[in-house]
Parts: structure tokens; C-alpha cells; sequence
């Protein structure tokens, strides 16, 4: 069956329920004391550090500054790995030719770890801002190619087939049929592009360092202070959270546009 | 119904004709991947040996690690090592992965539920979580695995729940109407009917936990892919750098081609 | 004992800000063991008021009540062929006939028996391992049909079942529903928009109005075949035949023109 | 002539002892007396500052010997002068735990594994302790982490002995209470820093990289003369560079880690009796990479160290006067 | 001038190991300007000829050539409406009509016009800007019509078009089916399992034997049709009471019926 739709109120219990249950588990072993302090401060030592951070510089910046700046480099890398991957999903998709050619050096490569690329990007872009977006696009690239292609591929034959008998021809029928058909599985694409281009952040501020929340995190970490570093993993994870929101927006009203 | 048309002449392949297909195709654009390379660096010198290895001394790199060992294991112990680990981070994750997954899109309350904690833990770098991996299981593999374990756990989990939302509403009707419920309605309803999108899931996967491994192997190797990585960059040498991402990417591609393998077995009913 | 009540049905659908009214005051009593086909302009909400009593919707006012209880999801004890056949795309036909009987509990022995039974009633012999991808369309829907069929349901809920078959295959069809009604009575709801079928198959016809669907009109046939015999006749054409079934097909086909009135002149 | 300012970009690692000086420089804006805008970079470490070379991102900087080599060897980079000698901060650690032990009978080393960054300074001066020990790199295992992990794996108990360089020492030191069980001082070596400038930048423009050295030395010269105040700023440069250690710590990297002067710059440079003492030291640095696998041949020193260009801070009486100043 | 010819037409399935002769040697004209209306047995192959007419699937023997070129994709110079409408799910009622209009660069006046037209046509009116999901079958399909009809094709290929259809709107699309066709004469291939649906709008009608798939025999009813005038007929009823009619009608279910064999009994 369906799974049915809850109501608001439902909704917004049970997810204030989920987090509750992240803090008390999360409270509990802090309370335990099987981890070390050091390592695992309490809910309340992280977000006195939280707010510290807001207007006390670490690591030469604001918790907010570094958040812009790791932002910054977060849109490029990801708005062209969107730019490139979804075009070239579809195009893989429609035509075999450029499918046989992409595919082989592509499954091979996308195994490589964006931040194994880092000494290339040092190499090739220095300082410049080219050298994190290459890494962020790195990470975020795949699975918007991956999904947008095996999205495609799996559209229902029909409606390619009705599209090409109503004489449509590639361009239509990638834009206004294969695109609308795989849209679900490209914004599922999406949701993990994003998650795993802000992931590369910390990899792609290894090569120049001196603003950033992953430079804030390495910099916590070396410094044994497993508050900053978890008050970054906080920060990445409430961005996180709102641009994925964001997409799952999008990700709700096409379901419900389609009626499913 | 229409689908099944397109490929309706040739008939499904045998596995080994697959195999050997795509191998082949693989080989051409290996070979013309490795032309372009040579032509760029060592033929012409447009890209010069500082920006980007040559095939020679790629070779030279390739020979030492070969024989001699770099990165204190030869090549064939560091292969060993990383493909036992991603082999057991990814399959314990893939698995838990899924089925969270699928129940999540089963239930909207347990969907409801666990997003907050999944939403947020969600975009924590794999490589945050290495200090606290290190903390709470040591040096030993099993911090490695948790590394990769988290990295591949998540595309699993969004893929099968959306596979499952996608399921077509008339089917989920009709099994709800021939009461079909439990275990049943699991393993006959909802797993095949997201299993497209579930394997997509799992690729996504299988690829997370190749690129965590150069972060998890972080946590102090003896041996590993990583290893040569981590090293390589250190060293600032580039030769065994691009051996060392020729080696993943070849591990990671023979791995997604047996995954490929395992789908097509998975889902007869498909025209491939 | 399987009764079926529509009680003041209504049900609203609502696109974007506006709100529609698809069925309004549907009042209806379908009997123990009674065969009821549903006749009504397209989109006067059939499909619709089948959901409702399959418990796959939920009436916006007014209840649906099986065997006196309101029905708030799907069960077994109602057996459904849809419009648009819904096989499942990764069992082969064996497989989608198969499905149901296991939540029924069926000894293994006498399940191969029936779904065999089924294969060979509907011509399907040999697509036994076949995947629904591989069938033609009038193929894929016997399939469904002997999916709900297999399960000899108490309540057997049918939409258009035989729109996509063949003319003979639907004689045939048509034919096996009334043998299989008349020896083993149950409860049915059946769609379609051949009146003659429905003439056929049903002890009442129910005519439904346009937009807002409601039922206009209920023509009991059952009087009339009981009193004239048709089931001792051989074969649909001679039913078809009888003057009385000629005259309750021509009210009825009057009684829809009006319903039909403006969009296709 | 403030207009007339040349640009000149600078690269250094944050948060270490000798890149203060650049932050004294630029607070007390002696840049622009000798004609210089400096535009920094900042690296997390040797590697990408390093690489960054091949890209023109910078001209001259300071960074560890080990990358100084490298950097020759893979990008033609020069070592024209010492930073400081960081040979008592290179330091084989002990976990507070082990301490104790190993301690009292160091030979007990013998079959623990030790967590180094190999190939660093730090690795260098581990093996140079285990020399001193009498052990050999085969006596005990050897892992390779980086050095944020290997300090979450000494305090946490995951590991009981660690290479680590200064400040991460200091952490250790204050926040889980490692003890540090032998230098690379102890271990009789000396493990310098260097003064680096990208090579073709040095042979075009000597003039701004005698500039930049004066700038550099000048620092040094006002810092020990004005040991509190240089203090100060040192703990608010180790703040931006995200680094928090208690005064004691601060006071030693003073009292641990010597700088050279111009004159010392040159007497440790000075080749005229074949090879200089930082030849020496240097090589051993260079023997010690080629041993880890990161090079295939240890370069000669004299292809890379150039002490032409303290030679001209030297020759020019008022950049010479420039360096040695203490205000 | 548009012309369809099946040349020795056969085409193989695979089945896991096994294949299967779906069609064999399948020989058949359609003249310019021709109606030919096919019918025959569930699964006997109605719907591959078809696709292959389209361009969608490739013969495994012989060829399919529209205006004697040899078919190899898909154009818009030939239309279809499938058995499964296949709408765009993503697409209102109006756009899905629009689609195919933009190939072939109508003026956007046009356009409007000639899509409001088809939408006031079948029924749509004040569905414009629903979709697909919000509509009845039937209204679907109407949906499905439209889009071929606006494009005004030189072929029309049409594969049970009016299965889903109440009978009301299928009278009044068949009437319209045969008004457009005697207007506008186009080359037009129409798969039906009601053969007086066949025989009211074909100039030839098709009977296909069962498996393997081949032209069983060929009836020609234009002359027919001509030489008594049907077409000054005011109404299908009119048209079906002639004798004429009637012996068609029997003489190709007769056909048919021989073809039904095993299976159905
Ligand atoms: N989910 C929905 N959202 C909006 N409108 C809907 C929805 N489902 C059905 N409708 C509307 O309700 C009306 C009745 O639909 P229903 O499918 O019950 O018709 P029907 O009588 O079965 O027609 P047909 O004979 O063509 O199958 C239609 O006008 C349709 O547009
Ligand atoms: N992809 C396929 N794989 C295997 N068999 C197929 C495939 N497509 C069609 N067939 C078989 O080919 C035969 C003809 O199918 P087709 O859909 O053309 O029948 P049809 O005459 O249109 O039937 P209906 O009237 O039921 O729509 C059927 O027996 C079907 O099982
Ligand atoms: O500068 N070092 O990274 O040694
Ligand atoms: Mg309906
Ligand atoms: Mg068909």
C-alpha cells in the first residue's frame, strides 16, 4: 500500500522524536564516560563552542566566515557539476556513440578520491580558487551523472517512443521527455552530489588553507579540540541539511505534480 | 509493456558476451585514453613531466612498486588489503543501507523518525569522522571499516527510498489488495520493484567506499591503496600518485563490472 | 454473506486551489451473492466509487460499508481487476497468478492445480514463464484476470476487465464469468461501458449521471432472465437475441445518451 | 616612495615558529621599507606549498627541510637561507601511559609501533632517536598517519609512541600529558628550516629575494631583543593560525628553537672549505628521503642551497644594516 | 501520396533460449489514401506490425516501406495512437497535445486554435490544464487521439484506439474517425477487435491467423460500402442495419472464430 501521508502535526512529532533520540544517545555516551571528555565533549560543551565561535575568531575567522567562504567554493564546484553532469547524463542516455566513449573512462575514474586529487589541483591551479572547486566537482560530479544516466535509461520506453513518433527530435525529446522522465532520480542525484561535494570541502581546503570549515575542522582537530571540530561537523551538517531540504522540496512537489 | 521492444531482437547476452563486450569496448578507449597521454606529455611535451606524469616514468614508478615496494608493501599487498577492506566496509554498509532505506520508504513514520538523524549526519565528511573512528576502535581495521562504512552507507539509503516511492501506485494497490503483507510483500513487492534504483544506489556506494579509503587509510596503514596515495602526495610524486589512482580505478571498475553482473542476474525480467 | 452499501457517497478531488466534486450522494446496495454492473459516461466516476469499496480511497463524506462494516483499507475478501491491469512487472505469469492464493493459505498442492486451471481457461498455456513484458496487451490483461479470479473471492470488484480483449476472447470471458456467477453465486461489482455486457452479466444495472456522478437510475434485469430463462440458453447470441434483452439494452443506451450530453456532439 | 612598491608573494604554514617572523614584518610594516608589498599564501603544510610552485602561486617563503628537497627536486625550488634549527622540537613522544616505561628502559622501544608523517622531519628525527637507542627501523613497525590522527591516537590511548614537530608537541604535552622521551637534537642531528624562493623568480629578481631575506632576519633581530612583546604576537599569531598553547610552551620555542643571524646565515653557508655545515645537514636530510622511497637520488646539495643571495644582503650596507637591526 | 507495404514480413522473439515466430511471412498493401483496418486473434502479432509500420521495432525478415522507402525510425509524417496511450505524465492535457504540433513548426496561432479545436472535439473542454493522473481511462485516451489528430498526418496508425471508450464517445469518435477520413482521405492502419468497428471504418479489413502471425485472408469493403451508399447513411446504426453490413460482419467473425482455436474454448 501507499505508504499514507501523515499529518503535520504527526510529522513534526515524530521528527522531533528522531532528534530527540539522537541527543539522548548522544548525551548518554558523553555521560558515560566510556569516551574521553576530550573526545566526546557534551551536547553543551559543543554548543557553548558553537556560539564562541560565532564572534570569536578561530583559526583567523568567524564560524560564520569560514562558512562563507567554504559556501563559496561549495557553489561553484557543484553548480558545475550539475552544469556538466546532467546534460552529459542525458546525452549518454539518448545517443550510444557518446555513451561507448564516456562510460569505460568514467567508471574507471570515479573511483579515484577527490582528495587524491589534491596534489594535482595544487599542481595545476596553485592558490587560485580552481584548485578546491576541482576537487569539490570531483565529488559531486558522479552521482549526478550516474543518476541522471540510469535515470534515463530506465524511463519507460513508451514515452521515448511517443516522443519520437510525434517527430520530436533529440532536443526535445531529451528536454521535454527524458529530462521530466528522470527528474526524480536525477534530484535523488542531487541529494547525494551535494552531500558528497560538501564532504570534498575538507579535501579541497587541504590546498589552500586559511579560511574554510574543513580548515577550521583540521585545525580543531590538531589542536585536540574535539568541540571546535564537532561545532564544524554541526555547521556542515545544518548547511547540509538546508540545501538538502531544499532539494527534497523540489523532490516533493514534482511527486505530487505526477501524482505518485 | 514497452519497454521490453527495443532490445526485443538481439535477446539477452550471456554473461561472458557481456563481459567480453564491455571489456573490449573498455580496452579502445583504454588504448586511446593511453595515446592521447603519450602524445600530451612525452610526444609532443605540451603538458610538461612537473604538471603531469609521462607513460615512462609512470612506468618507472609502476616498476618500483612492483618490485621493490613503496609506501612500505609491495603492489600486490596493498591491493590485497584494500580490496579485503572495501569488500567488507561496502558489504556491511550496502546492506543496512538498504534495508533502511527500503523501510523508510515503506513507512512515512519511520521515515519521519530517523530523517533528522539522518539528514543531519549526513554531510559530515567521512574524513571528520576519523579522530572519533580512531578514538573509539583504534587503529586497527575495524576504524578504517567504520570510515567507509558511513561514506557508502548513505547513497544506499536514499536510492532504495526513492526506489521504493517510485514503485507504481497501481502495483502497491494490487499487492495490498491480494493482502499480501510481512516478508512477502518485502521480498516479492517493494525489493523488486526498487531494485533498479537500488542497484544504482549500490554503484554510488561501491564507488563511496573506494575514494573514503584514501581518507580511511589515514588511520595509520600497513598496507593499502590509500597508502600509496597518502604517500605519493607526500612525497609529492606524481609517477606513483597516478599509479596508485590507476590501481583504484581498475579495482573499482572490476568491481562495478561484477555488480553489473549480479544486476543483470538480479532482474531477468529486464531487457538488457 | 457479502454485501456491498454505498451510503450517501460523496468524494471531492482537489487540483491546486480548486476543488472538484466527482461523485455526490451515491446511495447503493449491492445484495448477498447479487451481480451489479456499473454503466456511466466516462469520467462520471466509476473507477472511483470501485476504489472506494476496494478501500484504496477514502469517500470524502458519507461510508462504504462490506458485509456491514465500513471498509478503511484493502483485504483479501475483495478481489480486484483494474482498469489498467497492474501486473507486476517481475513475475513471470505464473508468478502474478500465484501471488494472492499464498495469503490465502492454499495447500501448495491445490494451488498448482487452480492456477493451471486458470492458465488453460485463459489461453495462456505455454506463457507459463513469460514475463508481462513479453505478452500482448489482450494477453496481459487475462493474465490479471486470472489473478483475481484464482482467489474465488467473495467479493469480486471489476473494472472494464474485458476492454482490451478480443471480441471472441470476451464472448468467451463473458461466458465463463456468468457460468462461474450462476454456479458459484457471489457478490460482484462490474464496470464497463458495453451495455450489452452489462445486460448480460448483471441482475441490476446501475446508470450514473454526469459530473457530479450519482446514480440516476437502477434496471433490474434478474427479474426479467429469471422469468424468460436466459440462463438455459446456450450462448450469448442467443440471449441477445430475446426481445426483453433488446428492449432493457435500448433503455439503457437511451438512459446514457442523456447522461452523455455536451463535449463529444 | 610608497607607490613604488614591488608585489612579491610570499607563502609560509601557519601557526609555526618561523613564519612569526612574516606577521612581525607585516605588524610593524617593514615591507615597505625596503620597497616590498607582500601577498601571502598560507599552506596547511609542505606538500601543496610545494606544489603550488608549479604554478606560479608563489615567489619566495619559508617551509621544512624535507620539502625544501623536494621541492628542488620536483619544481627547481632554492633554499637560500636557514629558518631556525627545530631540532630539539622534531621529537619522538610518549603517551602518558607508556612515558613511564619507556622512560626508564628506552630499550623496550624494541617491537612497539611508532606513528610517524613519514617522510618528515618528524620520521627524520625518529630515526635518529632509534639510532641513538641502538635500534634500527627494523626493530619496530612503522606507521604512517598524518599529524592531526596520530595526536587524536596518542592522547586517546590508540597509539603510545609518535613523531611529531612543535607546536603538535605542545598539545600533546598540555592536553593528554605525552612525555617527550628524545629530540632530534638528542639524537644528534640537527634538523634545520629553510628559506626558500621559486628558481627562476631568484635568478630574475635577487634583488627582491635579498630584500625579502633582510626583511626575515630583521624580524628575528627585533624579536630577541624584545623577547615580551615578541611573545605577545607570537601567541595571537598561533591564535589566527588556530592554535591555542599556554605561555610555557610559547617561552619554549624561544628557548628551544635557535635562529641565525646574518652573520651566523653566512658562516653556516660558507663553502670555502668545501662543503659548508648546512651542506652537511642537509644531505643527511636528502640520504634520509632517498632511504623513505620518496626520492631515487639525493641531490647535491650545492645544486640547491645558494647563499648568493645572503651574500648580497651582506654586500648591500643598507640592507645589511636593515637585518641586524633590533628595532 | 503515402502507401504502406509489408514485403514478406516475419519477426522472431527471443524467450530466455528459446524463440519464437511472433510473425511470418506477412504480405500486405495499403494504397494511398487507404483505410485498412486489422483484426485477429490476442497475441497473433496486430500491434508488432504496427510498431514496425512506426519505425519503433525492426523486421526480422523482409521490410515495411511507407511511400516505397524502407521504414528504419520513427517520423512524424506518420502518427499513432497506441494501445497504451502512453501520455506524458509530466505534461498537462494542453501541452500534451501541443507536443508533436512544435516538430512540425505550426505558427503558434495555429497551433491554439487547432488544439482547442481537438480538445472541444473529445470532450476535454475545461481539462486543459489537468493531468493525466486527474483523468478518467477513457478520458485519457481521448487525450491520446488528440495528439495524433492535431498533426494532421499523411499516415495514421492506430492500435485499438477506442478500447477504453464508453460506447457513447466510441460512436461519436467513430463517426468523427470516418467524417475525417472521407473529408481529409488519408493512408490510415487501424488495429480493432470489434469487427463492426472494422467494417464500418476500413476500406479492406485484414484478418490475421494466430501464431505465427500471417494475413489470413482480405475483405475488401469499399466497394461494398460505395456501391450502397453507406456513407450517405445519417448514423452508425443506419450503416450497420444494412444486409450488406450484416454478411460482412458474419463472414470475419466466422473467419475469426476459426482462428480463435485452442485456448479460449
Ligand atoms: N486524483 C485525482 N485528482 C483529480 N481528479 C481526479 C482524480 N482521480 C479522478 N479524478 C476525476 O474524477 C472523475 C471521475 O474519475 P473516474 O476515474 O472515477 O471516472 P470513470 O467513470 O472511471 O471514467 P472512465 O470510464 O473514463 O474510466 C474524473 O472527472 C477525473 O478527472
Ligand atoms: N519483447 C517480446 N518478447 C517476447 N515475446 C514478445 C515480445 N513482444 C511481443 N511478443 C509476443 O509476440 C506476440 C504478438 O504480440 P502483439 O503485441 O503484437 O500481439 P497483438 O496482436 O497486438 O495482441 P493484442 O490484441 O492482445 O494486443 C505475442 O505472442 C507476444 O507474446
Ligand atoms: O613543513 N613541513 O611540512 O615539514
Ligand atoms: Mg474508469
Ligand atoms: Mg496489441
Amino acid at each position: 500500500m501507499v505508504p499514507a501521508r501523515l499529518s503535520a502535526t504527526r510529522l513534526r512529532m515524530l521528527s522531533a522524536l528522531g532528534a530527540a533520540g539522537l541527543v539522548l544517545f548522544w548525551s548518554v555516551a558523553a555521560a558515560s564516560g566510556i569516551v574521553p571528555r576530550t573526545f566526546l565533549p557534551t551536547l553543551r560543551d559543543v554548543l557553548l563552542r558553537l556560539i564562541e565561535l560565532t564572534h570569536q575568531p578561530f583559526a583567523g575567522n568567524t564560524l560564520q566566515n569560514h562558512l562563507l567562504s567554504s559556501l563559496g567554493r561549495f557553489a561553484f564546484g557543484f553548480a558545475l557539476a550539475v552544469a556538466v553532469g546532467i546534460p552529459l547524463g542525458l546525452l549518454m542516455a539518448w545517443f550510444r556513440a557518446i555513451d561507448r566513449i564516456v562510460a569505460p573512462v568514467f567508471e574507471a575514474v570515479r573511483f579515484v578520491a577527490p582528495i587524491a586529487w589534491v596534489p594535482f589541483a595544487a599542481l595545476w591551479f596553485g592558490t587560485g580558487i580552481g584548485g578546491p572547486v576541482l576537487i569539490i566537482f570531483l565529488g559531486a560530479f558522479p552521482p549526478v551523472l550516474i543518476n541522471t544516466y540510469r535515470g534515463a535509461q530506465f524511463v519507460d520506453r513508451k514515452y521515448i517512443e511517443a516522443s519520437r513518433m510525434l517527430g520530436a527530435g533529440a532536443w526535445r525529446g531529451i528536454t521535454q521527455v527524458m529530462f521530466p522522465a528522470a527528474l526524480p532520480s536525477i534530484v535523488s542525484g542531487l541529494r547525494i552530489s551535494a552531500g558528497l561535494g560538501w564532504q570534498s570541502l575538507v579535501g579541497a581546503e587541504l590546498i589552500v588553507a586559511s579560511s574554510g570549515v574543513g580548515y577550521l575542522m583540521v585545525k580543531g582537530q590538531a589542536g585536540l579540540s574535539t568541540a571546535t571540530v564537532m561545532s564544524g561537523m554541526i555547521a556542515i551538517g545544518i548547511v547540509g541539511s538546508a540545501i538538502d531540504a531544499l532539494l527534497r522540496r523540489m523532490q516533493r512537489a514534482m511527486e505530487a505534480r505526477r501524482g505518485l | 509493456m514497452h519497454q521490453r521492444r527495443i532490445a526485443a531482437g538481439s535477446g539477452p547476452g550471456s554473461g561472458v558476451a557481456l563481459f567480453l563486450g564491455s571489456a573490449s569496448r573498455a580496452l579502445s578507449a583504454i588504448g586511446a585514453l593511453l595515446f592521447v597521454w603519450w602524445a600530451a606529455t612525452d610526444g609532443t611535451g605540451l603538458v610538461s613531466s612537473v604538471r603531469f606524469p609521462s607513460p615512462s616514468e609512470t612506468w618507472v614508478a609502476w616498476q618500483q612498486i612492483l618490485w621493490e615496494g613503496y609506501g612500505s608493501a609491495r603492489w600486490h599487498e596493498h591491493v590485497i588489503r584494500s580490496v579485503a577492506l572495501v569488500t567488507l566496509g561496502f558489504a556491511a554498509s550496502a546492506s543496512l543501507g538498504v534495508a533502511l532505506g527500503l523501510a523508510m520508504g515503506s513507512s512515512r513514520t519511520i521515515e519521519a523518525l530517523v530523517n533528522p538523524a539522518f539528514l543531519f549526519l549526513r554531510p559530515i565528511p567521512p574524513l571528520a569522522w576519523i579522530p572519533l573512528a580512531i578514538v573509539w576502535l583504534g587503529l586497527g581495521d575495524s576504524a578504517k571499516g567504520m570510515v567507509i562504512f558511513v561514506a557508502a552507507f548513505v547513497p544506499s539509503v536514499i536510492n532504495s527510498f526513492s526506489g521504493v516511492r517510485q514503485i507504481d501506485a497501481p502495483l502497491l494497490e494490487a499487492s495490498a489488495m491480494l493482502d499480501v503483507r510481512g516478508w512477502r510483500y518485502w521480498r516479492e513487492v517493494l525489493i523488486p520493484g526498487a531494485l533498479p534504483s537500488i542497484f544504482t544506489g549500490l554503484r554510488l556506494s561501491l564507488q563511496a567506499s573506494w575514494t573514503t579509503l584514501v581518507a580511511a587509510e589515514l588511520v595509520g596503514a600497513v598496507a593499502g591503496l590509500g597508502q600509496i596515495l597518502n604517500q605519493g602526495a607526500q612525497d609529492i610524486y606524481t609517477a606513483m600518485i597516478l599509479v596508485g589512482m590507476i590501481s583504484v580505478a581498475s579495482c573499482g571498475w572490476l568491481m562495478t563490472l561484477a555488480l553489473g553482473w549480479v544486476e543483470r542476474r538480479a532482474m531477468p525480467w529486464r531487457a538488457h | 454473506m457479502a454485501t456491498i452499501e454505498f451510503n450517501n457517497v460523496g468524494r471531492t478531488f482537489h487540483q491546486g486551489d480548486q476543488s472538484f466534486v466527482a461523485l455526490k450522494g451515491v446511495n447503493l446496495e449491492v445484495g448477498d451473492r447479487e451481480f451489479v454492473a456499473i454503466v456511466g459516461p466516462s469520467g462520471c466516476g466509476k473507477t472511483t466509487c470501485m476504489r472506494m469499496a476496494a478501500g484504496l480511497e477514502q469517500p470524502s463524506a458519507g461510508n462504504v460499508r462490506v458485509d456491514r462494516e465500513v471498509i478503511t483499507k484493502p483485504g483479501p475478501d475483495r478481489a480486484v481487476v483494474f482498469q489498467q491491469f497492474a501486473l507486476f512487472p517481475w513475475k513471470t505469469v505464473w508468478e502474478n497468478i500465484e501471488f494472492g492464493l499464498h495469503s490465502l493459505r492454499v495447500p501448495a498442492k491445490e494451488c498448482t492445480q487452480r492456477i493451471e486451471q486458470y492458465i488453460a481457461l485463459m489461453g495462456l498455456s505455454g506463457y507459463e514463464k513469460a514475463f508481462p513484458h513479453q505478452l500482448s496487451g489482450g494477453m496481459q490483461q487475462r493474465v490479471a484476470i486470472a489473478r483475481a479470479y484464482v482467489l474465488d473471492p467473495k467479493v469480486l470488484l471489476m473494472d472494464e476487465p474485458f476492454g482490451a480483449l478480443d471480441a471472441q476472447t470476451r464472448v468467451a470471458m463473458q461466458e465463463e464469468l456468468v457460468r462461474l456467477a450462476r454456479r458459484h453465486p457471489r457478490t460482484v461489482l462490474f464496470i464497463t461501458h458495453a451495455v450489452d455486457e452489462a445486460v448480460y452479466l448483471a441482475d441490476r444495472v446501475v446508470v450514473m449521471s454526469r459530473r457530479p456522478g450519482t446514480v440516476r437510475e437502477i434496471i433490474d434485469v434478474k427479474s426479467i432472465r429469471e422469468a424468460e430463462q436466459w440462463d438455459a440458453l446456450p450462448c450469448i447470441e442467443d440471449v441477445m437475441d430475446q426481445p426483453a434483452f433488446v428492449r432493457l439494452r435500448t433503455q439503457i443506451g437511451k438512459l446514457l445518451r442523456e447522461q452523455q450530453g455536451r463535449g463529444v456532439h | 616612495q610608497p607607490t613604488e612598491l614591488t608585489e612579491i608573494k610570499v607563502s609560509y604554514q601557519p601557526a609555526l615558529y618561523w613564519a612569526l617572523p612574516f606577521f612581525v614584518a607585516t605588524e610593524k610594516n617593514w615591507w615597505a621599507e625596503v620597497g616590498l608589498r607582500p601577498v601571502f599564501s598560507v599552506f596547511p603544510a609542505g606538500v601543496p606549498q610545494m606544489a603550488a610552485a608549479a604554478s606560479k602561486s608563489w615567489d619566495v617563503g619559508a617551509t621544512g627541510s624535507v620539502p625544501a628537497v623536494l621541492g628542488f627536486l620536483r619544481f627547481g625550488i632554492r633554499t637560500v637561507g636557514l629558518s631556525n634549527d627545530e631540532s630539539g622540537t622534531n621529537a619522538l613522544m610518549a603517551s602518558q601511559a607508556a612515558a613511564q616505561q619507556f622512560v626508564k628502559n628506552p630499550a623496550s622501544i624494541k617491537g612497539q609501533t611508532i606513528l610517524v608523517t613519514s617522510n618528515s622531519t618528524g620520521d627524520f628525527a625518529v630515526q635518529a632517536c632509534l639510532r641513538k637507542y641502538g635500534l634500527s627501523k627494523s626493530d619496530v613497525s612503522i606507521r604512517n598517519m598524518g599529524q592531526a590522527e596520530i595526536i587524536s591516537a596518542l592522547s586517546s590511548g590508540g597509539g603510545a609512541l609518535a613523531g611529531l614537530w612543535a607546536p603538535n608537541t605542545y598539545q600533546v604535552e598540555e592536553k593528554a600529558g605525552a612525555v617527550q622521551l628524545c629530540s632530534g637534537k638528542d639524537g644528534g642531528v640537527i634538523v634545520p628550516g629553510a628559506l626558500v624562493a621559486r628558481g627562476d623568480y631568484a635568478q630574475q629578481n635577487p634583488e627582491n629575494v635579498a630584500k625579502f631575506l633582510a626583511v626575515y632576519l630583521r624580524a628575528w633581530s627585533w624579536m630577541h631583543a624584545n623577547r615580551g612583546e615578541a611573545i605577545a604576537m607570537m601567541r595571537r599569531f598561533y591564535e589566527q593560525g588556530g592554535t591555542q598553547v599556554d605561555d610555557v610552551s610559547l617561552q619554549k620555542e624561544f628557548a628551544t628553537r635557535p635562529t641565525f643571524r646574518l652573520d651566523q646565515q653566512l658562516a653556516r653557508m660558507d663553502r670555502s672549505r668545501g662543503d659548508s655545515e648546512m651542506d652537511g645537514w642537509f644531505s643527511q636530510i636528502a640520504h634520509f628521503m632517498r632511504g623513505t622511497g620518496a626520492i631515487q637520488n639525493a641531490p647535491a646539495s650545492n645544486a640547491y642551497i645558494t647563499e648568493a643571495y645572503m651574500k648580497r644582503v651582506n654586500a648591500d650596507p643598507k640592507l645589511r644594516e636593515f637585518a641586524n637591526r633590533t628595532n
